[in-house]
């Protein structure tokens, strides 16, 4: 995964890997099938004289050809699950404390991020509030508070592995911490009306001294 | 064009054709209304304030409703029995006796609709209010679909043809009851 | 039978081989117009905001219409009306052996419905504002609100066409199952039915269960459009949410609706052209009844990031990869059907095994939806996009495919030509995979759904990417282009092919023992059936096939 | 397969160049919300921009790609309009779509407020220098014309204006900084009085 | 199929629904929340199966009728279960619905408290 995509917050090598777990497992079960799909084919292509076999599949013997598939996929299936759920837990259910706290507005067609300013406190006067563009510190961890102020959305980050949609009404809050620097997409991964195609942001992910040279700038 | 293919009058379950179609539109219809009130109820439960709102609906309209409901169940139900022993001139008497309750339950619900929206309780007004129209308004077209039907199977009835309709007609006709008293705690009791 | 002039006959017939056909030709008609929305916005995406030929530019509004309407085409109005309605109507008086559906007149007013729901669609598309845009899930507050979409008519037609096609296909759900339930011949019993029956049936209950709430939902959504009331609007106490569950508890069910149908036919083909029993009848049957159990409880993997509770997310996702157990030993049968069969490669025959193929590839690309965590990063990428492609194109086109070549004898009594089709095939199935292989890609390098154009996106504007963009789009022409051929065989077939005997493919099931194409009323004498379905190449016997319907001829088999 | 890509581009897709037809092309995306006519919607707060002069459309345009609009958190219809225009790429499109909406023939806005006509006189004089007596605006000032325009869109900007929403960017956008001061003067009411002022003007 | 019971006996039946009616109504004006529940919900329940047995005749119907019905409440049923936990509470892990907490606050109830007291009957 990460050849196509880079990874830029802690917990997508998590999710490559629980990703990698399920290639491997569903790829071995489907490359098997279509293996002896393709097999059956071509051996028991319609030959003179070769009457086909009359098999009922009831009698213990050709079951078993059922039953240990069915039972080695339900052991594949539950180790999927353990770790899926485990890294949903990890990113979705079970939040690390803050470090600092940013609000994500989803708004047609686009998005308003508010950063908290050098006192790191978000709700403070010298808040700065930019849109289409998130500016973060690497290795910081943050929780955003994510909102809509009409229609769905979905703050989506694929660097990060990062989506969650923005719901009117409500607010949901989620986390990541930046693990390298350098310039990302942000989507919107919901539909949205006319512009959702368009409602493109930029992440920004810097050293400190870099984000707080900027935070003076926009002060001033 | 009448002629009824012979797949119609077999029954391999036991049960004759058209009763068990019958239970098949009811039950698609439970969960039209179930789905309707369970998210009735999941709102209810998130706001407690509904009460208030179903204070101002009139418990004794209700409550009357549901009365010649019960009562027109009752008709529709002889209906089907006299049209059982081919009495097809009770049967056609107690339709239209059944009709007629379904009419005096759509004139107390005009009367009551009415007076609610003078009172500024629209559609619009709140949730609640929505959600009462809305399932009362989906139960009052299940009540006129099912007295144009009993209508239609009365002539027929008088005919002496189609006799065994008079059952089906009625078990639609328990179901939409069955509905209203759901409806009637749901909408108008529970404050 | 008295004589009856063309309007009778075929445009407000009651006979259930008519309305099957008429469901057939109004799901073609729709085809075109789902296929001609794809091209036109895979050329968008290919060769962003240039002229597409056929149509003229297309502007963010009309893209998202486009897509929304090739979903809601493509699953409504195609995969529903031909294999559950089409299939429905034609084989299931044929294959219990009686003369027509229970409830014929019901049966026509359930097509006219049907008919009046495309009309409302398609009209959708002309009105001011344009068609509705807010894809096919409808999600409010975007769908309920014209100051969102901007579609105002656009939006409220949609929805009523989509509820008046429920209605349709909730009349003619009734008629399969009472008809199935009721009406079989003299012997046949629970394990008699062939399986196709057995699914058209349990998917009409699926859908009948499954809709209900979403038919009172679109009633609320409709009041919120037109009305102003506040159901699905946070401000005014209701819950967009709300409307995500409503949809999807129907929305995943829907799609067992459309695969069991799908399952069934391939079944059916397998068998006749393997000449085998098919592989633990029962078993097929037990996994077709778990996975429409199961179906009920698996919904809210559709919305794991939209905004559930997390908790909740883990039971769902446990539900989800559950149900690819039943599925998974579904195909193991079909394909443990193949062994020591006697394989003959028909067009028929090809559609349903690479239906086999392809659905694979589906399925188990449905387990990194359903494991929630993998989901976080695929939600709503591409990668969703080529995965239910791959499960609906298999159903909706494969295997519609493999059961038009095959029933098509016996609809019209002619057979279809064997070369044109073999062309068809690969000419379908080859640019099927090299539209979608490369959009798995795509979804994993982070490509999301429904976006009009990828220039703005920096990482997902290179060159590379968009070859394969470019890659899927000619291969969705060069696909559009092979059912050319498929069209002519079907019409010119249809009058000059070699005339069909009455079961010109050995079969056993009953629909074979009516004359091709069977008249009004089907059977001269209605058949009874003296043994299950499957019973091919049995030993002992002269021929490798025995009809459901043969007497026993005193001798006993094996 | 680049090949491919060529000769399927080619046969699909037209050169790119301004011309009256890829103005009424391009315009379809616009019509969505400002309408078939540039009659303006105000329910998606699409003003009316039929007649609106080329100079400004294209001045507009680019200062919503740039991000100088569109791209304050207050101004909402503003942040609906900045994608839209980012999605014209070349400036064939913005020359040719700014050409198209300049030859529409301009509309009589209706009015949505009540201002005092008489009030509204008395501010206008602030306006005049540079907007002229007529409302026909100066294409060498850049002032765009204001009558034509919807009377609601012009109180959003100069609201924004006032606030600092539209016009704080001294680098690049000078000329909106002159707005800025003149709006500061008005009040609320003041500033519906002068646009119903406006809205009277031939 | 009830060639054995006679008119009478629904009219019985009609009688026991009626009274059951009057409990219902009369039960919610002792305002104990508990017995409004009881009283309203329970009898509901009692007075449809009432109905639905013994004028729908299920009480004679082939069994998998029953089946039918209970495995359609039953769907109904999951449908409320798994949408509870997000749209009947106002909050729930890592998210809040601030509308529904707005509307809760009984300041908010938007129409009524504008409208004066609507009588209970008229």
């Amino acid at each position: 995964m990460d050849l196509i995509i880079e990874q830029a917050s802690s917990f997508a090598a998590d999710i490559d890997m629980v990703i990698l777990l399920i290639a491997v497992l569903a790829g071995f079960w489907f490359f098997l099938a279509e293996a002896v799909l393709f097999y059956f084919i071509f051996k028991f292509r319609q030959r003179k004289g070769v009457k086909a076999q009359y098999i009922t599949g009831t009698r213990k013997e050709e079951k078993k050809w059922l039953h240990w598939p069915h039972n080695l996929i339900i052991v594949c299936d539950l180790v999927i699950i353990f770790f899926a759920i485990k890294v949903w837990y990890d990113i979705k259910q079970d939040l690390p404390p803050a470090q600092e706290v940013v609000q994500v507005i989803g708004r047609q067609w686009s998005w308003q991020f508010v950063h908290p300013g050098l006192d790191k406190q978000l709700g403070t006067a010298d808040d700065v509030a930019t849109v289409d563009e998130l500016r973060v510190k690497v290795g910081v961890t943050y929780h955003f508070k994510l909102e809509s102020r009409d229609v769905l959305h979905s703050f989506s980050v694929p660097v990060f592995r990062l989506k969650q949609d923005a719901v009117p009404g409500r607010v949901f809050t989620g986390w990541f911490t930046p693990t390298k620097t350098g310039t990302y997409d942000i989507q919107c991964a919901e539909m949205c009306g006319m512009g959702h195609g368009l409602m493109q942001g930029r992440l920004v992910i810097e050293d400190e001294a870099a984000h707080d040279e900027w935070l003076r700038n926009k002060a001033t | 064009m009448s002629t009824m293919p012979i797949a119609t009058t077999r029954s391999m379950t036991g049960i004759p054709t058209g009763r068990l179609a019958v239970w098949w539109v009811i039950g698609s219809e439970i969960v039209i209304f179930g789905g309707l009130l369970a998210c009735y109820l999941l709102l209810r439960n998130l706001y407690p304030h509904w009460g208030e709102s179903a204070a101002h609906t009139s418990t004794l309209a209700g409550a009357i409703n549901t009365f010649v409901l019960l009562t027109s169940s009752l008709f529709v139900v002889l209906a089907h029995h006299a049209a059982e022993r081919k009495r097809h001139i009770a049967a056609f008497f107690y339709l239209w006796l059944t009709i007629g309750g379904g009419l005096t339950f759509l004139l107390i619900k005009a009367f009551e609709w009415s007076y609610e929206i003078a009172q500024g309780y629209t559609i619009t007004a709140n949730l609640f209010w929505s959600y009462y129209y809305t399932a009362a308004g989906i139960h009052a077209s299940h009540v006129i679909v099912g007295m144009i039907i009993m209508a239609i199977i009365s002539f027929d009835v008088l005919r002496q043809r189609n006799l065994p309709r008079v059952e089906l007609i009625g078990i639609y006709w328990h179901f939409v009851d069955i509905v209203w008293i759901f409806l009637f705690p749901l909408l108008y009791i529970a404050k | 039978m008295t004589e009856q002039n063309f309007w009778q006959k075929y445009i407000f017939s009651t006979d259930h081989k008519i309305i099957g056909m008429q469901y057939m030709f109004t799901g073609m008609i729709m085809a075109l117009i789902g296929g001609y929305f794809a091209y036109t916005f895979r050329m968008q995406l290919a060769f962003p905001g240039t002229e597409v030929f056929g149509f003229g530019t297309v502007s963010p509004h009309e893209y998202n219409s486009l897509v929304t309407n090739h979903g809601t085409i493509m699953i409504f109005w195609v995969a529903m009306p031909v294999l559950l309605a089409t299939f429905g109507n034609f084989l299931i008086p044929l294959m219990i052996g009686c003369d027509d559906m229970v409830f014929p007149r019901l049966n026509r007013l359930s097509y006219q419905v049907f008919l009046l729901s495309a009309i409302v669609l398609v009209a959708s598309f002309f009105v001011a504002g344009g068609g509705f845009g807010g894809a096919w899930t409808a999600y409010p507050p975007l769908s309920a609100q014209a100051k969102y979409n901007m579609t105002q008519y656009g939006a409220t037609l949609w929805l009523i066409a989509v509820a008046l096609e429920f209605v349709a296909f909730l009349l003619g759900g009734i008629n399969f199952i009472t008809t199935l339930m009721n009406s079989r011949a003299k012997g046949m019993k629970m394990y008699d039915i062939p399986i196709v029956l057995w699914m058209i049936v349990l998917a009409s209950i699926l859908f009948m269960a499954s809709v209900g709430p979403l038919i009172a939902g679109a009633i609320m959504l409709l009041f919120d459009q037109t009305l102003g009331t506040g159901f699905f609007d946070p401000a005014q106490g209701g819950d967009p949410i709300l409307w995500q569950h409503l949809f999807w508890f129907f929305g995943h069910p829907e799609v067992y609706v459309v695969l069991l149908p799908a399952m069934g036919i391939v079944a059916e083909i397998i068998t006749v052209f393997s000449r085998k029993k098919l592989f633990a009848y029962k078993t097929v049957l037990y996994t077709a009844f778990a996975t429409g159990v199961l179906s009920f409880f698996v919904w809210a993997h559709h919305q794991f990031i939209a905004g559930i509770d997390p908790r909740m997310a883990n039971v769902f996702a446990v539900t989800t990869l559950l149900i690819s157990i039943p599925i998974a030993e579904m195909l193991f049968v079909y394909i443990a059907t193949l062994y020591g069969g006697s394989i003959r490669l028909t067009a028929a025959m090809l559609f349903a095994l690479s239906f086999l193929a392809a659905f694979l590839i589906g399925g188990v690309t449905g387990i990194f939806l359903g494991a929630s965590g993998a989901d976080i990063y695929f939600h709503d990428t591409y990668f969703v996009v080529a995965h239910f492609h791959y499960t609906f194109f298999p159903i909706a086109i494969l295997a519609v495919f493999a059961g038009l070549y095959y029933w098509f004898p016996k609809m019209f009594g002619r057979h279809m030509s064997e070369t044109l089709g073999k062309i068809h095939f690969w000419g379908t199935f080859i640019p099927f995979n090299l539209i979608f292989l490369p959009l798995f890609f795509l979804g994993a390098a982070g490509q999301h759904r429904r976006i009009y154009s990828y220039e703005l996106f920096s990482e997902l504007n290179s060159a590379d990417f968009q070859n394969l963009r470019v890659l899927a789009t000619v291969a969705l022409i060069v696909m559009l282009i092979f059912q050319l051929p498929f069209l002519y065989n079907f019409f010119a077939s249809m009058l000059r092919g070699k005339v069909a005997t009455a079961n010109p493919w050995q079969a056993n099931t009953l629909e074979w023992a009516a004359p091709s194409p069977p008249p009004h009323g089907n059977f001269a004498t209605l058949p009874e059936v003296y043994r299950p379905p499957y019973e091919y190449s049995v030993p002992g016997r002269e021929s490798d096939f025995w009809p459901q319907h043969e007497k026993p001829s005193g001798e006993s088999k094996a | 397969m680049l090949r491919l890509y060529v000769v399927v581009a080619l046969s699909f897709s037209l050169p790119v160049v301004a011309s009256p037809r890829q103005g009424k092309q391009t315009y379809a995306f616009c019509a969505v919300c400002h309408g078939e006519r540039g009659e303006g919607n105000h329910t998606v707060g699409a003003p009316q921009i039929a007649g609106m002069e080329e100079w400004y459309v294209r001045e507009q345009l680019l200062k919503f790609q740039q991000g100088v609009r569109g791209t304050h958190p207050e101004d909402i219809a503003g942040m609906r309009m900045r994608p839209m225009a980012r999605y014209l790429q070349n400036t064939a499109q913005i020359e040719a779509v700014s050409a198209y909406v300049a030859a529409l023939p301009t509309l009589k806005s209706t009015s949505t407020l009540k201002g005092s006509w008489v009030k509204g006189e008395v501010h206008y004089k602030l306006c005049i220098a540079c907007h002229g007596a007529d409302g026909k605006g100066n294409s060498q000032l850049k002032a765009p014309a204001l009558v034509g325009r919807s009377d609601w869109y012009l109180l959003t900007q100069m609201r924004n204006y006032k606030a600092g929403v539209r016009g704080n960017d001294p680098k690049r956008d000078p000329v909106g900084m002159t707005m800025r001061p003149i709006t500061m003067t008005l009040d609320e009411q003041a500033m519906i009085d002068v646009v119903a002022y406006i809205s009277g003007l031939r | 199929m009830s060639e054995h019971t006679s008119a009478m006996h629904y009219v019985k039946i009609w009688a026991v629904l009626l009274v059951l009616l009057i409990i219902s109504v009369l039960g919610p004006m002792l305002e104990v929340k508990i017995l409004t529940l009881i009283t309203a919900f329970g009898i509901a329940v009692v007075k449809a199966l009432m109905v639905a047995a013994y004028f729908m005749h299920l009480n004679i119907e082939k069994r998998y009728v029953w089946y039918l019905l209970v495995m359609m409440l039953l769907v109904v049923g999951m449908f409320f279960v798994g949408t509870a936990s997000d749209i009947m509470k106002p909050d729930g892990r890592n998210w809040v619905n601030r509308a529904a907490q707005d509307l809760r606050t009984p300041a908010a109830d938007v129409s009524a408290d504008s409208q004066q007291q609507a009588p209970t009957a008229h």
